[in-house]
């Protein structure tokens, strides 16, 4: 009996095990390069460098500027309307709720397009602004990155802020109550207190994000430079990269995360408590007035990330000539693209479904390890599975091709390699998501479970996973979402057989064929559409996605 | 400032179920009133939907004239102790308890000085840095008692609040409310278990049944005169032996006959032939003296402290449970022995066939 | 014609003739001409990876222990030199026809299109008699944080109009270097992560002027966007984008035979008149519509120079950037 | 198969403090053990670590010759109660009871027919297709209660498994539980603040105070020869009065003195000169014939069905509890009367001064 390993060790094991082959190795040996001189030996020359120059260390300040404002507006964003959403009986919440995971899926570069499209100096709605006499400040620079960062990441909070919200013991809200608290107040001291593990796993995932995205402030930055896109620039150039200095700054943007990451952790540990949530909260039934009143404002918000979408969408169906789009309608893009579709629309699914399978069944364990078995390694652990969130993924497509591409492990070139980057890059979602629900679990339900006999490894599939399946869900929808959407990893990984329908739309949007590129990224669009749809059909009645 | 509570044929339903069903009861300011009954009769119902947390399915309740129905609860000034004791998980027991007052714009000083009063009234003071998830179930429900209380409310609700405590504990605390209560005379509304305790604190009890009130009055007036056999039943256990009128005078004096065994008792009217004695295990009398009586046999005996605990099969094949205090006899009586039990006539209560109407 | 059926049923099958891995940037008309024509012809799988110059330079750095491509197949022949030493070195069969000026002297890349760099604007935002002519028009005030450039040290493109300009105005006496600190003063500080911006960025709108190539501008003017193009008045470069073969690459022969015939006359030809690119060859027509390489004002772009001190140059621009 | 349970200086410690400490004790093969003792004392901490959710942090525990300290919970074959209930809220009611059984290869139909059969049981059989948010807080109490039974474990493990419970379930259930026990010879670890409950379902009781066993014994030891002053205080209510030792002859035979009062009594051995006598309410006889006893004044009057309960005041200054049955004296005795009261010396008991010794 003694030598059996318990399945939490196994787990742990395994995870680590894993961890070490798909992360440690292809990120150690490219974080080697920025302490490795030309010449072969250890130098902190890049470091120096980067706290010398402002060329480099100004983009630092300006990344931390934008996501500290980003975490902020997000939450003052994000709070409100989840808990709007979960407890009164708004007016259209499902159509809401679809929209604002879909704003999270811009579809990759074209969707930052459509902000240009909308927001520019000639832009739309910028024009029609004026025109009512209205000097709307340009989308460029900071302000814009915020905007379109807020907008585009507020969906993070929103999800994971619903999800806990509805899990709560609603009998610590009418203690609240009977205490004499009125909303506000009770919301302030319990409601949202109690839920701050997930708040603070959502305002990670935000701050992470904002830190790690290239493509908005790359596209509406103009001078306004930030770290991501300095390393990208430094991998990536068709003037000649500078590899150690590249690492150097890969380093100091993992430092940056990993400082949050855990400066989170250690605020959650202190807040970790349980509770067990048999009755969740019901929801409330509005007025009629503030009813509509409140549910237009939240529409509003879901409409605005929608926005760009539609754009795209109304561009895919504009008549094109050459580069350009032209007055009228047509379905030249779709016919254009029709041939290339069947194969790259296969990958996607494929690649993306066995992906999603392996980050829900990782992203629990590791989430689980991580707070209901808190320990030195497991924490190590947490972290580690964040880190390549803030990697920008052609970075990490990079890392990869160059570890996988020689013995002993050669995948480059196969299937294998971007699923592997896939699960590796989306985990994070799952795993912050579903480690803010489970602070909420009270340990004696698990508990009663091992006493009826159930092994800890059971236990956890049949009641431990189940209560965690909200928490689950969410993050499983937006691993799954930016899974099919993923771009910027693939776009290094992908050979001849492998590409995905994001790797066309890029092409397409390289190349100037905005037409096509709005008719693939409609295409989907409308497959992210048809999933969510498929999935709440399929879950009907027994989860919801918020 | 109290205030009386008035429930006008209340109703709650879940689905089809009602589980509260037109319940009507005046509660006077400054009344202790406790409701009793079984595991699932609607209690904490009843007492939710008076703290504005279930919806009012029908009917209407009143603080004072204030029609209450659909006022928000946090303005309705009550205090309440969940039966669950839903403590805030992030908060210490310090700032559990003062919770409350700190929404009342109360000066720090004076928060801080009731609340570690209260936490010493229910003796956990020494605990009062602790987070909840470090405490026992016990000291767990001190807190969400300390919580209700320290706010000193119009009208107090408690569900089991005692449920987890010793019984020393409970005694203190149970005295420590009533005092509590009369001193400040704060309307209560107490769900319990335990008819001790409900025996012991309450002004009036109302005994619940299916979500239907089925008795209304003091303690000594449900104890000694239960109207329905449900409740001679649920308040102390009670054995109901059928019973049969043998002879009545004009004056109401019975001759009542019962497994054999004849007595006398004087009757407040006209009896129907058959009839439900209900007896309490502590009405039964051994009868050690003479050969009257009604005959068993003892087939279990516990002690009990205070008293043995007996179970007598009759020779009609019917059980009943007896009491002997243990100053009354010295020692147990062995299982095996044949004895006698004569009724304390006084005590027990008189029944018609079916025990849904008191005679006596 | 399906591309992914030809795919699918890959070189197993086929092993007699073989496949061959393009790298290529080229937009997807380019590609399909070439790539169909040239499986036609010699029935050899053409196994396509489109991505950015520098995605695409990326992963031949990175797969250099094991490469995966065979032929790098457009890309600025400056951004090439930069990795040329992931190529190996080869003289196609056609070179004799090629004008010399496009060729690698060490073979390591050759060219398959010369691109001159242009200014282009927008007929919208600038009247005719404000239109720009040259470079130093770039300096005018009335264009202040309203001209599209891309950043040198990012694109391959830009760098080259930097080098230009540079030289244009005298790379070696310093007033090269005051002209980009005065046009840099004159972008407001507004650089462009990328060449595309550029183009479609004064299309729509978003800036009167901008500093592409030639190739990419002509596009919008052909589909009648609201853009002009200037040749400017004090000469303009004509670096080509060029093909290179991976070194180490699996399919050598079949690569080397696909070098041959994208300089080939057959290909060249069809380039010109189908999609507008400018040939290399010595013998091929120029496309119509375009004014022909004779009457561009070309300055003597010193190639070695632009290549060779572009670390110094770059940082000299980033020196600029940051004002310090 | 059922086992025994033996513990071995088991400490628990949170932090610096020592919620278990050095806890000792063998409980034997099928035996109903009850854990008891005032809230916090450590019970629950105690049972966590024999079903294995808390460390032990020192000491060994044994099921039978196995040591189990670091055996998974999974493997020993317990069957527990929660405090908080721990009910799946995902599952209805029917499969929350189930769930052990499932784990076990029993055939689907065997499984039905326990559950229901359990269900039945605790009385809940109509509730099954629930779900436990549906339920009152007996109901899911109950729920607790049969989840663990149905699966008849070696050893079932029970945390005040019947605390919200009416005081007529509450018997039914403790009966019930201790047949299937019986029946089935489970080894039973019970944790109870109800003393009754526990003097009537115990084979052993251990009273624990601060994470110590103070006495371990049958219930009658425990009642009957507290060892310590604790134990009588906490097993029913005692009251403490100082007395002196008048005068001891050589058979033991000692005259004792307290507030005024003096008797007679035959102690075991030398007393001390100053002792302390530990009466219960019920130790106290009311003196209505002679001048004789303790003399004080009624403060508080209580009717508790069987026996009224006063508060008197001692002319010492001290009050103390005195309970007379109903069936004694009829009515109360009005708040005010002058009163003697006499001690029931046979039960009385006699401690040293500090209490820390039982003289008799
Ligand atoms: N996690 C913890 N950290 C520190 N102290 C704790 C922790 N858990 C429990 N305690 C303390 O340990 C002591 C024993 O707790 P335990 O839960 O065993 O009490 P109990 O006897 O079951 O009481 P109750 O009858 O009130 O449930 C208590 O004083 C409690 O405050
Ligand atoms: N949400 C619900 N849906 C359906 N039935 C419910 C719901 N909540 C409670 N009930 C039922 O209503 C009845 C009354 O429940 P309530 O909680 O008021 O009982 P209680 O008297 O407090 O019982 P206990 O003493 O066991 O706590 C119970 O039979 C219960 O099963
Ligand atoms: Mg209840
Ligand atoms: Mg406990």
């Amino acid at each position: 009996m003694k030598r059996r390993l318990d399945f939490w060790s196994v787990v742990k094991f395994a995870c680590f095990a894993l961890m070490l082959v798909f992360l440690v190795y292809p990120f150690f040996s490219m974080f080697a390069k920025s302490i490795i001189s030309p010449e072969g030996g250890v130098t902190f020359d890049n470091f120096a460098q980067f706290f010398k120059l402002k060329y480099y260390y100004s983009t630092l300040k300006n990344s931390l500027s934008i996501c500290i404002t980003v975490t902020l507006t997000c939450l003052a964003l994000g709070i409100p309307m989840a808990y709007c959403a979960t407890r009164y009986n708004l007016i259209g919440k499902s159509v809401m709720n679809v929209m604002i995971i879909m704003s999270l899926m811009s579809p990759p570069f074209i969707g930052a397009y459509s902000w240009i499209v909308l927001l520019g100096r000639n832009g739309a709605l910028t024009k029609f602004l004026t025109n009512l006499g209205i000097n709307m400040p340009s989308i460029y620079g900071w302000g814009g990155i915020v905007l379109v960062f807020t907008i585009k990441l507020f969906p993070y909070v929103y999800l994971y802020v619903s999800g806990a919200l509805g899990s709560i013991d609603s009998s610590l809200e009418e203690a609240s109550e009977s205490l004499g608290s009125g909303k506000f107040r009770r919301i302030m001291t319990v409601t949202l207190p109690v839920v701050m593990p997930t708040i603070l796993s959502s305002g990670l995932m935000v701050f992470m994000t904002s830190l790690a995205d290239f493509g908005t402030p790359m596209l509406i930055g103009e001078g306004y430079k930030v770290l991501p896109v300095l390393i990208y620039e430094e991998y990536i150039s068709e003037v000649g990269t500078n590899a150690g200095m590249a690492s150097t700054l890969s380093v100091i943007i993992v430092l940056c995360s990993t400082f949050v990451l855990l400066l989170q952790n250690a605020v959650v540990m202190k807040k970790n408590y349980n509770m067990s949530a048999l009755r969740p909260p019901a929801v409330i039934k509005l007025r009629p007035i503030p009813r509509v009143l409140i549910s237009f404002a939240c529409i509003l918000v879901a409409f605005l990330g929608f926005l760009p979408q539609i754009v795209v969408v109304v561009s895919s169906f504009r008549k094109t000539s050459g580069p350009i789009f032209t007055s009228g309608f047509s379905l030249n893009s779709y016919r254009d693209i029709a041939y290339k579709l069947s194969q790259n629309i296969k990958n996607t699914f494929t690649f993306s479904i066995t992906a999603i399978i392996l980050i829900v069944i990782f992203g629990m364990l590791v989430a689980y390890l991580s707070v209901k078995r808190r320990s030195k390694t497991s924490t190590l652990l947490d972290t580690m599975v964040m880190f390549p969130y803030v990697i920008p993924g052609a970075v990490l497509g990079i890392a990869f091709l160059s570890a996988f591409n020689k013995p002993p492990i050669v995948l480059a070139g196969t299937p294998i390699i971007m699923i592997v980057a896939y699960v590796v890059r989306k985990l994070p979602y799952t795993v912050r998501s579903t480690s803010g629900i489970l602070y909420q679990i009270d340990s004696s339900i698990e508990e009663a479970s091992i006493s009826l006999g159930r092994s800890p490894m059971k236990t956890f599939f049949t009641v431990t996973a189940r209560l965690m399946a909200p928490g689950v869900i969410s993050g499983a929808i937006l691993s799954w979402i930016s899974t099919i959407n993923e771009l910027s990893s693939s776009i290094m990984l992908y050979s001849g057989r492998t590409g995905t329908i994001s790797v066309a739309i890029y092409n397409e949007v390289a190349r100037g064929g905005f037409g096509t590129a709005a008719a693939l990224a409609s295409i989907l669009t409308l497959v992210t559409l048809l999933s969510l749809l498929l999935f709440q059909i399929i879950s009907k009645g027994k989860v919801s996605i918020v | 400032m109290s205030v009386n509570v008035r429930i006008n044929r209340a109703v709650k339903t879940y689905g089809n179920f009602r589980a509260v069903d037109e319940v009507s009861v005046d509660i006077a300011q400054g009344e202790f009133f406790t409701l009793l009954g079984p595991s699932g009769c609607g209690k904490t119902t009843l007492l939710r939907m008076i703290a504005g947390f279930n919806s009012v399915d029908g009917g209407e309740i009143y603080f004072g004239d204030r029609l209450i129905n659909n006022v928000p609860a946090h303005t309705r000034d009550i205090g309440m102790v969940f039966q669950n004791y839903a403590i805030f998980p992030h908060m210490t027991i310090f700032d559990n308890v003062a919770y409350g007052l700190r929404n009342r714009k109360i000066p720090k000083d004076e928060i801080r000085e009731r609340v570690e009063k209260t936490l010493d009234i229910v003796q956990i003071s020494h605990l009062k840095d602790r987070m909840p998830a470090a405490m026992s179930g016990g000291q767990q429900q001190r807190v969400a008692l300390a919580r209700a209380i320290v706010i000193k409310p119009q009208i107090l609700l408690m569900d089991e609040p005692l449920s987890n405590l010793d019984a020393k504990l409970r005694v203190q605390m149970r005295t420590m409310i009533k005092k509590l209560q009369k001193e400040l005379g704060i309307t209560t509304i107490y769900v319990t278990h335990d008819q001790e305790e409900a025996l012991a604190v309450s002004d009036r009890i109302a005994i619940m049944k299916d979500g239907k009130i089925i008795q209304l009055g003091t303690p000594e007036e449900i104890y000694n005169r239960p109207v329905h056999q449900f409740v001679a039943n649920f308040i102390g256990t009670s054995v109901f032996l059928p019973a049969e009128v043998v002879s009545q005078d004009e004056n109401g004096e019975a001759s009542i006959q019962v497994s054999g065994y004849t007595f006398r008792v004087k009757l407040g009217r006209k009896a129907p032939k058959k009839l439900k004695l209900s007896v309490r295990p502590k009405q039964f009398l051994f009868n050690d003296a003479t050969d009257e009586g009604i005959k068993g046999v003892i087939r279990v005996a516990t002690f009990l402290g205070d008293y043995w605990y007996y179970e007598v099969e009759l020779t009609s094949g019917e059980t009943v449970e007896v009491h002997e205090y243990t100053k009354e006899h010295e020692g147990a009586r062995p299982v095996g022995t044949a004895v006698k039990l004569l009724l304390d006539l006084n005590r027990i209560t008189i029944f018609n066939e079916d025990g849904t109407e008191a005679i006596r | 014609k399906k591309t992914d059926e030809t795919s699918d049923t890959s070189g197993n099958n086929n092993s007699g003739k073989g496949k061959v891995v393009v790298y290529t940037p080229h937009p997807s008309e380019a590609i399909n001409v070439g790539v169909q024509e040239f499986q036609d012809k010699y029935g050899i799988q053409v196994e396509v990876v489109a991505a950015g110059t520098g995605e695409l330079l990326a992963r031949i750095e990175n797969e250099s222990s094991n490469p995966l491509g065979d032929v790098l197949w457009g890309g600025g022949a400056e951004s090439l030199a930069t990795y040329k030493k992931y190529f190996a070195q080869y003289k196609p069969s056609t070179l004799p026809d090629i004008n010399p000026a496009y060729v690698d002297p060490e073979n390591y890349w050759v060219g398959e299109s010369p691109l001159p760099m242009v200014i282009m604007y927008n007929t919208n935002l600038v009247p005719a008699d404000q239109a720009p002519k040259g470079w130093k028009d770039m300096l005018n005030p009335a264009f202040k944080g309203k001209i599209a450039m891309a950043d040198p040290s990012r694109s391959g493109s830009a760098y080259t109009i930097l080098a230009t300009m540079l030289q244009a105005f005298g790379k070696d006496d310093g007033k090269g270097w005051q002209f980009i600190k005065d046009f840099y003063a004159n972008l407001d500080g507004k650089v462009l992560d990328s060449s595309s911006k550029v183009y479609k960025g004064v299309n729509d709108g978003e800036y009167a002027v901008g500093l592409t190539i030639e190739k990419e501008a002509i596009k919008y003017v052909e589909a009648g966007g609201p853009v002009k193009i200037v040749y400017p008045e004090e000469g303009t470069s004509a670096v080509p984008d060029g093909v290179a073969l991976i070194k180490g690459c699996k399919n050598e022969a079949n690569a080397k035979l696909f070098i041959d015939f994208v300089t080939g006359k057959e290909c060249q030809t069809i380039m010109a008149q189908q999609i507008k690119r400018r040939p290399v060859r010595t013998d091929t027509e120029p496309p119509t519509g375009l004014p022909p390489m004779e009457e561009i004002k070309l300055i003597d772009y010193d190639f070695d120079w632009a290549a060779n001190e572009k670390d110094s140059i770059l940082a000299q621009w980033k020196k600029i950037v940051i004002g310090g």
